[in-house]
């Protein structure tokens, strides 16, 4: 089948950008708002305890899939970086930026979430366990990349510079993944409890998990559009300043 | 022919579009003198000319080892000395030989001194100094003068003239008469117009981001 | 380009040029450890691999943002973008610079400070091993973080954000390889990790770099 | 109505409370910085369409 790129570009000028998500957004809010709470209500009141984890288990339902988002956002914004840096397209940077706040927001729910399960696991809330070492090194990637924004004026300047950091970010992120396994598996043998999906989640938990999943997920495409669209007229409002400052000159 | 011209060049600060249309060259022999307001965007051009800007929009011809650029910082370190200063731009650009720079610009007595010593005069005297051992055609300076005294100035004006007079060129942003056979080029007209609504803003979103 | 170098080495051994604030600042945290942990000979020995490779860290972190700032400061910076000599060649040789006048004395010093923190003997030549084999991609990290803060105000304090980071796997496989080596384990795997970073280090992120600075000047 | 959490039910709660808590800080944010932007963006077209 053919694509027309061309037209796929379109989507993305700022101008259809913001006619199509004020059609979109609305959407969205319903759909996630709606998989969000019946992938939780579901989770929380009308699945059984497990035999041996005992009510913990619910705690899956807020745990997987934050930590999902949490390397999927940052995946996100690796690709949108790189749109920047080859395209200069404008939305995708501001995308990229968007992303990040709630991408640091789900890294801090899975850590929290994680500790929480720990406590009655591990029976200490924080084991330099190598999962949750790696999303603490995440968290502190997130934080650099929004600090980086924050803190450089001229927004094409921020753009670039916080894109690179991304694109670097991203291959020490995943080298730190590595040195971390390597680290930990060198003092503990033996790994800790997996909460792999297909290890341990039967079916009866798995489904209400897959709900909630989408529910994050949409949560997710709404924030990201809703912020995305902040940002672009936080450029527009700041490009119009530009002007008025000149102007007055 | 020319050393470096400009053509359609719309130069831009913090993304904002300050000069428009501009369109000028430069060649052998010439001397060119920017005028215009404080904040007219005579930094801005010549840092586009001097390749450390991208142009907002049109181009700039010129080899890529023609331009020698001194803007308002002289790019001094204050622990070494004045002939450990040159030496090393004379080592970046190629190696040319230092006297003459030295013996023109008046620096010879101070050779050994380091630089942080210098008055802000000499100083100045010191970075102007690094443009002769750069070797490059088209020195490009931005406000050179500043706190240079009567007599400074004159050897400065005329280290211009020899480097000139040698086949060279000069684009200076200046408020004072330097004595040169000079073209004046006053950007005042130029200045990229945002009082009137541009048709191109509101025709596309993307133009509020440029 | 090897004037750059020698102009980079001549400027940190003169007054003021920070020579030598690295070690004495190494020495002090390595000097402070023990007062905050206790002084058991035991505890100490099992912990110094580890404060001696983050001792090794801060130090180095500790004059990265003066790597491109000053140059920033006083115009060398621009003229240097506009010098005959690529930007990423500048970045490869002052992170180099960097390294000789930083990294190495800590190389140097270190055997001293593990004899002060009872370091295993066993392990003082794959300390010294691993620091020369580790360092040179703490000065090419951190020549890309003091890019990409380079002309910020209070850029000091983001750029100590933004290196940290990704200084975690060059310490993990450090403080591996001489926690191995005091234990009589093989040190080959991290040992080469710490290689690869360090080569990869050094070959890419000059660019990233370069590209970084060129943003920031315009 | 609500499931017996049996003795893990401290931890269950505080779990989807504090996760609630920072996606509904979230969402506050993102809105509050929308109609924020909104309001100052539509005061400069508005500025512009009477000098400009």
């Amino acid at each position: 089948m053919a694509i027309n790129w061309n037209a796929l570009w379109e989507w993305a000028n700022p101008r259809k950008f913001m006619s199509w998500t004020d059609r979109a957004l609305p959407v969205f809010a319903v759909l996630a708002a709606l998989m969000f709470v019946a992938g939780l209500v579901w989770g929380f009141f009308f699945t059984p305890d497990d035999y041996r984890q005992g009510a913990t288990v619910k705690i899956f339902y807020l745990h997987v899939p934050s930590a999902m988002m949490a390397i999927n956002i940052w995946a996100m914004m690796l690709v949108t970086s790189l749109i920047w840096i080859v395209r200069r397209h404008h939305v995708s940077v501001l995308a990229a930026k968007s992303a990040a706040g709630i991408g640091a927001t789900m890294t801090l729910i899975a850590l929290i979430t994680g500790a929480i399960w720990g406590k009655p696991m591990w029976g200490t809330y924080w084991e330099w366990d190598p999962r949750l070492t790696s999303f603490l090194i995440l968290l502190l990637f997130y934080i650099g990349y929004m600090a980086l924004w924050e803190a450089i004026d001229n927004p094409d300047t921020a753009a670039d510079l916080t894109s690179v950091l991304c694109l670097v970010g991203s291959v020490f992120a995943i080298l730190s993944r590595y040195a971390v396994l390597f680290w930990n598996q060198g003092l503990h043998q033996g790994a800790s409890l997996s909460m792999d999906a297909e290890e341990n989640v039967a079916d009866v938990y798995w489904y209400p998990a897959l709900v909630a999943i989408a529910g994050f997920v949409l949560l997710f495409i709404t924030l990201v559009l809703l912020r995305t669209r902040t940002e672009i007229r936080a450029r527009r409002l700041h490009a119009l300043e530009m002007r008025e400052r000149v102007a007055e000159q | 022919m020319s050393l470096i011209s400009v053509k359609d060049l719309t130069v831009s600060r913090g993304g904002m579009p300050v000069l428009e249309g501009l369109n000028l060259a430069v060649s052998k022999g010439e001397i060119l003198v920017l005028r215009g307001p404080n904040g007219a965007g005579k930094t801005t051009l010549l840092r586009t000319l001097a390749g450390l800007q991208p142009a907002y929009a049109g181009g700039v011809v010129a080899d890529p080892e023609t331009v020698a650029y001194a803007g308002h910082a002289d790019g001094l370190k204050a622990t070494l000395t004045v002939t450990e200063n040159l030496a090393f731009w004379a080592g970046v650009y190629g190696g040319h030989d230092i006297t003459p720079a030295l013996a023109h610009f008046n620096l010879e007595s101070l050779k050994s001194r380091p630089a942080g010593n210098l008055s802000a005069g000499q100083k100045r005297r010191l970075g102007l100094a690094r443009l002769m051992v750069t070797g490059r055609p088209v020195w490009v300076l931005d406000e050179p003068t500043v706190s240079l005294d009567k007599a400074s100035v004159a050897i400065f004006a005329e280290a211009v003239k020899t480097h000139v007079g040698a086949g060279g060129a000069a684009i200076i942003a200046t408020h004072i008469d330097l004595g040169f056979e000079e073209t004046v080029f006053d950007v005042t007209p130029y200045k990229a117009r945002h009082d009137v609504v541009r048709n191109d803003f509101d025709e596309s979103f993307d133009e509020a981001f440029r | 380009m090897i004037r750059l170098f020698w102009r980079d080495i001549t400027l940190s051994f003169r007054s003021g040029g920070g020579f030598g604030l690295g070690l004495a600042f190494f020495l002090i945290l390595v000097t402070l450890i023990p007062f905050g942990v206790g002084p058991e000979s035991e505890l100490l020995q099992v912990i110094a691999p580890g404060i001696l490779w983050i001792g090794a860290l801060l130090a180095c972190l500790l004059s990265l943002d003066r790597i491109f700032a000053l140059d920033f400061e006083d115009g060398s910076l621009d003229l240097l973008a506009t010098a005959p000599i690529p930007l990423e060649g500048v970045v490869a040789v002052k992170a180099l610079a960097h390294w000789i006048t930083t990294g190495l004395p800590l190389v140097i010093a270190a055997p001293a400070l593990g004899f002060l923190l009872h370091l295993d003997s066993a392990a003082y030549r794959w300390l010294i091993i691993t620091l020369l084999v580790g360092t040179p991609a703490l000065s090419f990290i951190g020549a890309f973080g003091a890019a990409l803060t380079v002309g910020l105000k209070r850029g000091g304090l983001l750029m100590s954000l933004l290196i940290l980071p990704l200084y975690i796997p060059t310490l993990i496989f450090g403080a591996e390889v001489v926690r191995r080596g005091a234990g009589g384990f093989l040190v080959g795997t991290p040992l080469a990790m710490q290689a690869g970073i360090t080569m990869g280090a050094v070959a890419l992120l000059p660019f990233a770099a370069a590209a970084a600075i060129r943003v920031a000047l315009r | 109505m609500m499931p017996d959490l049996g003795k893990y039910a401290g931890d269950v709660l505080m779990a989807y409370g504090i996760t609630i808590a920072l996606l509904v800080l979230l969402i506050w944010r993102s809105l509050a910085r929308s109609a924020k932007v909104k309001r100052q963006l539509k005061d400069a077209e508005e500025r512009r369409k009477t000098h400009g």
